[in-house]
């Protein structure tokens, strides 16, 4: 399961989320989505901390965000 | 995996008609979360305003009512009265709260009604074509003041929280921004604060967020976040201008 | 329950308390201000609001709130009031919501004056406000009436999810007879409303709007309103005529100008004349089937009104023109007198006019 | 029986609560009544009148142009009003407030000084309007007496009941004045 995951086709590509990615790991895809827009997307997805960061500044509810349950003990 | 991020259940799946970058989203967004924590979704009405976020009851997962221009705090003072034990809210912009309706926000306000307001502030009128707002700076441009605001004739920006501040039934009233992750989390503390003043029934909350309009404002959405940062707050200081006395431990 | 002596406007608070209204929103105005004083101390007392707001639009826009919430509420005002308000009656309109209205008409344009007057019938009968849309407008000509009448105002407000307005004047405000109230209604024993806005619990999100932006919605939209406004016209006129069958002159009024026209009806007939009076309850829907039947062998007709010819145009249009329809009003609080109605009668009838 | 009548004075002088009175004693008899008041800015400080419709039948128009009976409490109602009464009316005058005759010669008139009366034999001269009634009552018979008395129960507010022996003995002093007149 993917750590972060895009809606692409909500996305208005505002760029917000990469700009607030501290791991500087959010592009804008080349392709466009069926708005028109190039969508945010992360390709070296083990490098995502799960910090939320993209999400919390997303207007458009594009991102999901995951992170690995701590194993205890 | 366990989900630390995804769409509250106050939220419709709509996609928004907002303009990409506008921060309307946003702060949609954290209302939903807000009453998603609180567990009120189903004992909150909404009230729509008119202006950029017309369309708010599409988008909010909650029984919602239309108010004309500016008379969202009068519509929300009826409904708050029929059901005191409602969660009762309005979500307003600039023109809405503080031109047209500023006699219906001062006076619920007075009232000190049991509601919470949620007022995004972003300078300008979005959706009729960038015209001044009451909220515009004096030298920004808007298509009605095209060369900037000019205090000498057009008089000067309005500061409501700090006036709102001032009326002995408020409760609550802060002043918030989202243009980074970190402001972004100060604003929902402050909606969430806002809604609980609500639930305790302690008077009139309010809560103003700096916003953005990239679209209106020529800016893309990055450089609109550095433009409300580095204009906008030095006028509309952020901080919590009232809050209730009794000292929280 | 025994008669009472009560004013107007009084006994209008009275009635929506008994019809099971327990939300008033109002502004101070004059010639109805007892109205929202008696509420203000006898809604508490029933476990409603009373509640003064900031501006008639204020007043009006909560009225929206408080009925797309569910409730039985009310405002009322005087003519200027009734302007503001306009905005707000055109929403609940568009947004199919209930509520009652009573206007107590004083002399305009403008500021006017205080002292009645009925030169809001276009204002209350053409729209008003914006947009295609209609009010149930009812008009009361005694203290009775009006009572009866605001019970009503609410079982149509309801039936119809549309405002209803009680057009009176200052006259029908102010004066006191004596009246008989009907037993309280308890606003509990009232069914559901399924638009009402109370927390979507286990049910889909509901959404109280007048707002569609695709024109294909709007025109389908307008025209379920057009249906709604054809029913009332099918279904809800109400008039009273009195000594018409065989009247050669009816005399059309409504309201105080009724009561007026009636007096010099009277003075007609003690005279030998002729004279009849019809008398439109409800002015929309206009009583068109009622005043052919009233007018079927009259060869004349006088409106009578405070204004300068408001409603005479509705009268002379649902008489489909076939009846020469004259004209007496009085305007600016000046009110008609009995004698004055008389000798135009008697003018018409000697044929001083053709 | 059809009695019209309207009564003028300055405010203060308890001119609509006589008219309520009278109104509310034709409903307790099961009389059709009505009772207009002037209002707004006029009816504080001023000139306050109303029109008071008593009759066996329902009342067509509760407005009146044309009294049977004219009230006035003090001269400018004299003034304001005179003209309209109806040929062979009824005007009563408080002759402590009206310092002149009515021009009138076709009507039935008396003069009762009620403010002096009521000082001299009460020392208040709040119900001078009392007085008035009472002989408006005993002329016309519109009402009775005790039908007036009855009402003042309706009319005072709880915390004026005490009044009421000294309301009654005004308006029968008005009565008998009346008689003898």
């Amino acid at each position: 399961m993917l750590r972060v995951e895009f809606d692409e086709e909500r996305c208005k590509g505002c760029e917000l989320c990469a700009a607030a990615c501290p791991q500087r790991i959010i592009v804008m895809a080349p392709r466009l989505n069926t708005m028109g827009f190039h969508p945010a997307t992360v390709t070296e997805q083990e490098r995502c901390i799960s910090c939320a960061f993209c999400a919390r500044m997303c207007p458009d509810v594009v991102i999901t965000v995951r992170k690995e349950e701590k194993k205890r003990g | 995996m366990i989900t630390v991020f995804e769409r509250p259940k106050s939220l419709t799946p709509a996609k928004t008609h907002y303009c990409p970058g506008c921060t309307h989203g946003i702060i949609h967004r954290l209302v939903a979360e807000v009453i998603d924590e609180l567990d009120v979704r189903e004992d909150t009405i909404g009230i729509a305003p008119v202006g950029c976020s017309v369309l708010a009851y599409n988008y909010f997962n909650l029984d919602m009512q239309e108010a004309a221009h500016g008379r969202a705090p009068a519509v929300a003072t009826g409904i708050k009265r029929v059901h005191p034990d409602k969660v009762v809210f309005t979500y307003q912009g600039d023109g809405d709260l503080a031109a047209i309706g500023t006699a219906e926000i001062i006076h619920a306000a007075a009232r000190g009604e049991k509601i919470t307001t949620i007022f995004v502030n972003n300078a300008i009128y979005g959706m009729t074509g960038g015209q001044m707002a009451p909220t515009t700076l004096v030298g920004q441009e808007a298509t009605t003041a095209p060369s900037g605001r000019n205090a000498e004739t057009q008089g000067y920006p309005v500061r409501m929280s700090e006036i709102l501040a001032t009326i002995q039934g408020t409760a609550y009233i802060a002043r918030v921004s989202v243009h980074n992750p970190q402001e972004v989390a100060k604003a929902k503390k402050a909606i969430k604060k806002a809604f609980q003043i609500q639930l305790e029934r302690k008077g009139f909350a309010l809560v103003e967020v700096l916003s953005t309009c990239p679209t209106n404002w020529g800016l893309t959405p990055l450089a609109a976040m550095k433009w409300l940062q580095e204009n906008m707050i030095p006028y509309y200081p952020l901080g919590v201008q009232k809050t209730p006395e009794e000292v929280e431990v | 329950m025994a008669k009472v002596l009560m004013k107007g406007n009084e006994a209008l608070g009275e009635a929506a308390v008994r019809a099971g209204c327990r939300f008033f929103f109002g502004y101070p105005i004059t010639p109805q201000s007892e109205l929202p004083h008696y509420l203000a101390k006898r809604l508490p007392e029933v476990g409603g609001v009373f509640l003064q707001a900031e501006s008639e639009v204020a007043a009006i826009n909560m009225v929206y709130g408080a009925s797309g919430a569910g409730a039985r509420v009310m405002t009322s005002s005087s003519s200027p009031g009734i302007s503001l308000k306009m905005e707000g009656i055109s929403y609940m309109a568009g947004a199919e919501l209930p509520c009652v209205i009573v206007n107590m008409q004083r002399g305009g344009p403008g500021l006017g004056g205080i002292q009645p007057g009925q030169a809001d019938y276009f204002q209350a009968v053409k729209g008003g406000g914006h947009g295609d849309y209609r009010l149930l407008v009812l008009a009361p000509a005694s203290i009775q009436e009006m009572v009866d009448l605001m019970g009503k105002a609410f079982e149509l407000a309801d039936k119809y999810r549309n405002p209803v307005m009680i057009l009176g004047d200052g006259i029908l405000g102010q004066m006191m007879e004596p009246v008989e109230f009907p037993e309280m209604l308890d606003p509990a024993s009232l069914p559901d409303k399924p638009y009402a806005t109370t927390g979507a619990r286990e049910r889909e999100p509901r959404i109280v709007n007048s707002l569609f932006l695709d024109p294909v919605e709007l025109e389908e939209h307008n025209l379920k309103l057009k249906e709604k406004y054809d029913h009332m016209v099918a279904e809800e006129t109400r008039a009273e005529s009195y000594f018409t069958e065989d009247s050669e002159i009816v005399l059309v009024a409504y309201g105080s100008s009724a009561r007026v026209a009636k007096a010099a009806v009277d003075q007609a007939r003690a005279q030998g004349i002729k004279a009849g009076l019809f008398r439109p309850i409800t002015l929309f829907p206009f009583p068109k089937h009622q005043i052919q039947e009233a007018c079927q062998n009259a060869k004349q007709v006088l409106t009578v009104e405070m204004s300068l010819g408001q409603m005479v145009e509705d009268v002379r249009y649902n008489l489909e023109f076939r009846i020469p329809v004259h004209f007496y009003g009085r305007v600016g609080g000046m009110v008609p007198t009995t004698r004055a109605v008389f000798d135009e009668i008697k003018r018409l009838v000697d044929g001083e006019v053709d | 029986m059809l009695q019209e009548i309207i009564l003028a004075g300055f405010g203060g002088q308890g001119v609509m609560s006589m008219g309520q009175l009278l109104a509310y004693a034709g409903m307790e008899e099961d009389k059709q009544v009505s009772w207009i008041p002037s209002y707004g800015p006029e009816m504080r400080g001023g000139t306050a009148n109303c029109s008071v419709t008593i009759s066996d039948v329902s009342v067509s128009s509760p407005l009146i142009s044309e009294p049977d009976t004219l009230i006035v409490l003090n001269r400018p109602s004299l003034e304001k009003f005179e003209q309209d009464i109806k040929p062979g009316g009824l005007l009563l005058i408080n002759s402590s407030l009206v310092d002149r005759d009515p021009l009138r010669k076709d009507l039935r008139i008396l003069k009762i000084p009620a403010d002096d009366l009521a000082n001299e034999k009460f020392g208040n001269t709040r119900v001078a309007n009392m007085i008035l009634l009472g002989a408006f009552v005993a002329i016309t018979k519109a009402v009775s007496l005790d039908s007036v008395v009855g009402a003042l129960k309706k009319v005072l507010p709880e915390y004026r009941h005490n009044l009421i022996p000294l309301n009654r003995q005004a308006l029968e002093l008005g009565a008998e004045l009346a008689s003898g007149a």
